[in-house]
């Protein structure tokens, strides 16, 4: 379970996300970030706030309102020797990118035999229960990890935030990393000093021998709350953060799934088609052998997100979701 | 009848019309202020994007429509959808999230909707009802209902490529389609001319569409533009593009408190002060004798009832019940 | 398993949808046709030939390449009463009108509490091997699949793309309707007579006793040819064509696997975060007390589509390798 | 030196310039030739589409450019990659999907990228560069390499919302891009004024921008107005549009055979005939006097040589190897 030393310092994943933007800001001159009022504004969610201050409107651009544009903008950009790093407000507006990043961004390393790269990074949210409605609280990560070419992240805690955003401005394909907008005040322990996290490397935020609980994202704290709570029931849970949907570390999910036997997948995505089918496909056929009871799916409702606070709350697994699943795994009642 | 007993009831037409139009913007005025209270008491989920500042140009465009005739809206929509014939209380239930709200609760502010009343809704995709709007005015001339439809958008929305590709096949099949940008000089926190190069009036100029350039506080001129307008596009002489010079008193958002770092106090007073559409209607009403102080006053009074009552209402109706969440996913 | 009365002719794939389109045009003022080079050209793989002569061109109209704007442009019509069918000429164009598509056809409906109605088809195309690269080649019906609020057809026969065309433009949701490029010639038995298909109803096209193949579009044919081969070693193999991935006829694939004990997942898409990973798992959750081996999933190689023939080959499921896992999965070498 | 002696230097300067222009044309020409050859006898994967009559805008354009200069090209782009420094032999060789093609067989006719000689890829999905070209553009602007950036794209990518997008940035950032637009006339099967609302060059000066408009089928004007545009990017003066006027003299691709239902064999005779970029300028150089008869033939008997060579090259070289189908992925 990889975390910091002890002595590390708790910021929030905000913070830590600006941290990260800072510290490559700083390293190589080649960096720099696009998007809608990134500069002054720092982002309406204040993540960025300050870089402007430090690295100037050169290299913290704010942009019209053209996601399409400044997302095309920046592949060229990325395949004539800079590393841009493009901020897209919402993840419901990647459907505004989508060309650009598949069509694009994701094929032309593969297309020209190698010969060019793509080290674009394009920074977005996900997440619902803020009240913003159908067309501002998608989770459409799923969409983007199925595409070769393309890298996904996932972060769940400050730590890894840091940690593999520094990792996505250094990669040299595409990468979309998706932040949890509900998480951005989430506070964690980060270390002072550099560090990076490899992609494709899934993290056991805790270890269980029952039962496998595999989320990502904000999911990754309902399941630690839902292990806490089963915990009091005797049932202990692993959780494991997959961190990267692609690369996919299917390996070290599979053999947790292996050594509890039973698994449950958490993503705050859409169920139907979404990064859940992926993960308890792999697990069911990976581990076939060693389950005692079928892999089971926790994403959104397939819905679109309503606004009323009395019906959005209902859409997304909640920890007690979570326990009910695992008790009914664990044939415990 | 007269020419004299003509004009004489002319004038009292417009005395009506621009009595309406003055209860259309004061009704606007005061939802949103109320909205804002809602918010900063914590009685609202989310956020809202206030009209304030802006409520001559949804209400001359809107007077210069049809109840039939389609409009499109934005995250800044409240202005619209009233102007357009939504009533206050469930105008506030929806905000609230309440099943008596025009959406059931399921759209919330960014998302209104009402077909009978010709509104096909809020968008929360900057410029992502141009496609909308534009089809409805081609379903329109297929259908040869007369109808025209307007698109609500901000400068922002120019930045997003299908304002383009629409405006070219509403050029190209001379659609009834009315493409209304509010010019409020900001995109969220940053000046339209940072964003824009070149005019805007010379984008759907490009296309060669008829367009014209309107003072977004005038509300008279706003609805003198707009019917000219509608009337060439009812004639089947095609799409126009109105750009109305307006500005939003308040902030992007109701959270967005503290403005300094983008535009000055001076700025905002300014227009506030010199260039309010309430009050300039006011003024000139009274200096030409079209109505005395008290009608105002009655008026004013009028709409705090109608927007205290229908948030009252709002407050006190229930929720959706739960067994909605996954109904209206499909016909 | 439907299919038509024997004494129905043989007609193409093309044919069929040609035929659907022009008895819906028939049928129903409202309806009408527009895309690129859909009226004279009767776009590039020649399927609408005709109709423009029969409809003219106020029914079939040409387009400028505008994707996102007369998708757009069919969004609201379809809200005012029209029922508009876009054509987008290549499947790969669908990340251009991801955001009409998935933020406002999907959605309306629900955002607008049931009032309004979205009654859109868009048609579009599928399928590699036919040497356009990596731009023209992919099957990405798995991105619409995700979506609540869409309905996603993927016919596999003449018969099939008829009848489900026909409900797709009768429909009042916004439906997307991938056809394989590599079909349009494939001849099949087609009645005379009016029909529609439902959704949500998948067809066994072959029923066995040993494997359960579930394959979708193309991929049924490569199934039920190596079905063929797996009948003279002796296996007896099922196949199983959901028709619609949205809404999935979970049922019909659940109670396949129960029977035979084994199944195999066969779809064109990228396997990773595609079809195959969401018919796997609810195969292995619903069957997983009666499964022998586990769910194996065929999907097109998570790789950008070469262009030399040498290589584009190798990225998409074929008869031999179906063959081979089926095989494996019954034990048989 | 005299200013006598200057001239005449200068003339010699022009005299190879236009010999070179000459022969980039006519190994165009002569490729695409053999490329219809190889579809006719089937031994070409897929298909491609042909630049026979637009040479001339490729080479102009390209002639202006260092090899150091970026471009992104189109479907149909072998011109363009011939014109900014490929070889015919490995050129050939992507188009039969064999390894030792500029993108080891992966690419194919649509999608040919050289970063050697500046070619960022051809791309088949219509206007799909431009944000690429853009990019380059502003690369090249922070890194103050003093490199420009070319955008080719044929009258039917403006129907696409991105351009848009990226020509609002380009010219707002004054950027070192120019986007060469090759009217063509035809959007596929269709005229572009069928397509189009408005001026096409009034697209651009929407936003300001300098647009110029051009014989495409005279490679001095292309050359001398693209040189004029690269070096006003090259002060730091920004993009510019350059509209190209030219015909595609075949199909919008090798297999479309019979256009009749499109366009007249009367305008494609008239084109081939009065307006034919090679034709001209082997006619201008022969009377002005700046070369014979012969000379030409020399350079036609070199590049029917070259041509011959390459494709037999590309037919016996051997396709990539299994392996290399997961290769280049990622990098
Ligand atoms: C496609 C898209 N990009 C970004 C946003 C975030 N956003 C919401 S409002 C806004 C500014 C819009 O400015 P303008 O169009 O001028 O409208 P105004 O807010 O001034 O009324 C932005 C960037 C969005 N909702 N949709
Ligand atoms: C986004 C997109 N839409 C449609 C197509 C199919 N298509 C290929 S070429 C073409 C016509 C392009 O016309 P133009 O841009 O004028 O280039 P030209 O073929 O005349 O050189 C079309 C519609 C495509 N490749 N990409
Ligand atoms: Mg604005
Ligand atoms: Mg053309």
């Amino acid at each position: 379970m990889s975390t910091p030393d002890a002595n590390a310092r708790e910021i929030t994943f905000s913070e830590a996300i600006n941290e990260a933007l800072a510290e490559e800001l700083r390293r190589d001159e080649r960096v720099f970030i696009i998007g809608e009022d990134v500069a002054e504004a720092g982002t309406p969610f204040k993540v960025l706030s300050g870089l402007v201050q430090e690295f100037g409107p050169e290299r913290v651009i704010d942009t019209p309102i053209s996601e399409a544009g400044i997302t095309g903008l920046g592949v060229g950009a990325a395949m004539t020797g800079m590393r841009p790093v493009v901020d897209i407000m919402f993840g419901d507006f990647v459907t505004l990118v989508m060309d650009q990043m598949v069509n694009q961004a994701a094929k032309v390393h593969y297309m020209s035999g190698g010969k060019l790269h793509v080290p674009i990074v394009m920074r977005t949210t996900m997440g619902a229960t803020r009240r913003s409605a159908a067309q501002h609280s998608q989770s459409l990560h799923a969409l983007l990890s199925h595409i070769p070419g393309l890298k996904v992240v996932v972060p769940s805690t400050p730590y890894d935030a840091k940690g593999l955003l520094k990792t996505a401005i250094r990669d040299d394909n595409p990468v979309a990393f998706f932040e949890d907008k509900m998480m951005y005040r989430l506070k964690g322990p980060v270390p002072v000093g550099e560090y990076t996290i490899p992609f494709g490397a899934a993290d056991i935020k805790r270890s269980g021998a029952d039962i496998t609980i595999v989320a990502t994202s904000s999911m990754v704290q309902v399941a630690l709350g839902a292990a806490k709570l089963l915990e009091e029931i005797g049932i202990s849970a692993e959780v494991i953060d997959p961190r990267t949907t692609k690369p996919l570390d299917k390996q070290t999910l599979i053999d947790s799934a292996k050594k509890t036997s039973r698994a449950i997948v958490v993503d705050e995505g859409y169920e139907s088609y979404g990064v859940t089918a992926e993960i308890a496909a792999i697990i069911a056929d990976g581990a076939f052998y060693y389950l005692d009871a079928p892999v089971k799916r926790m994403g959104a409702m397939d819905v679109p997100i309503p606004f009323s606070p009395a019906l959005e709350d209902l859409t997304v697994p909640t920890e007690q979701d979570v326990v009910e699943m695992a008790k009914t795994l664990c044939g415990v009642v | 009848m007269s020419s004299m007993e003509k004009d004489k009831q002319k004038e009292i037409i417009d005395i009506e019309l621009y009595l309406h139009m003055y209860q259309q913007m004061a009704k606007i005025r005061l939802f949103e202020l109320e909205v804002n209270e809602l918010y900063l008491s914590a009685k609202m989920p989310g956020l809202a994007h206030l009209y304030i500042g802006q409520e001559a140009v949804a209400v001359g465009v809107c007077e210069a429509l049809t109840r039939e005739d389609y409009i499109t809206s934005t995250h800044r929509g409240h202005g619209h959808c009233l102007a357009k014939g939504a009533e206050v209380d469930r105008m506030f239930a929806e905000l609230l999230g309440k099943e008596a709200g025009y959406c059931r609760g399921k759209g919330g502010s960014m998302h209104i909707a009402d077909p009978e009343s010709g509104n096909l809704g809020a968008n929360a995709i900057v410029g992502g009802s141009a496609g909308i709007a534009t089809g409805a005015g081609f379903a329109a001339k297929r259908l040869g209902n007369e109808r025209v439809a307007v698109c609500f958008f901000g400068e922002g929305a120019l930045g997003q490529g299908l304002l383009y590709e629409v405006m070219n096949l509403a050029q190209l099949w001379r659609l009834p389609v009315i493409y209304v940008c509010e010019n409020n000089l900001y995109n969220e926190y940053t000046h339209y001319t940072e964003t824009t190069a070149g005019e805007l009036s010379a984008r759907p100029q490009a296309f060669g569409m008829h367009t014209e350039i309107v003072d977004g506080q005038d509300v008279r001129a706003v609805y003198e533009a707009t019917k000219r307008l509608v009337e060439r596009a009812r004639r089947g002489e095609g799409p126009a593009f109105l750009l109305c010079e307006t500005y939003r008193y308040r902030g992007h958002h109701v959270g967005d408190i503290d403005r300094s770092y983008y535009r000055s106090k001076e700025e905002e007073l300014d227009w506030e002060t010199h260039r309010d559409p309430l009050k300039n209607l006011a003024d000139w009403m009274l200096a030409q004798g079209l109505c005395d102080q008290r009608t105002l006053d009655q008026i004013q009074s009028d709409v705090e009832a109608e927007v205290k009552a229908g948030v009252e209402f709002a407050l006190n109706t229930p929720y959706p019940d739960a067994s909605e969440v996954d109904q209206h996913v499909y016909a």
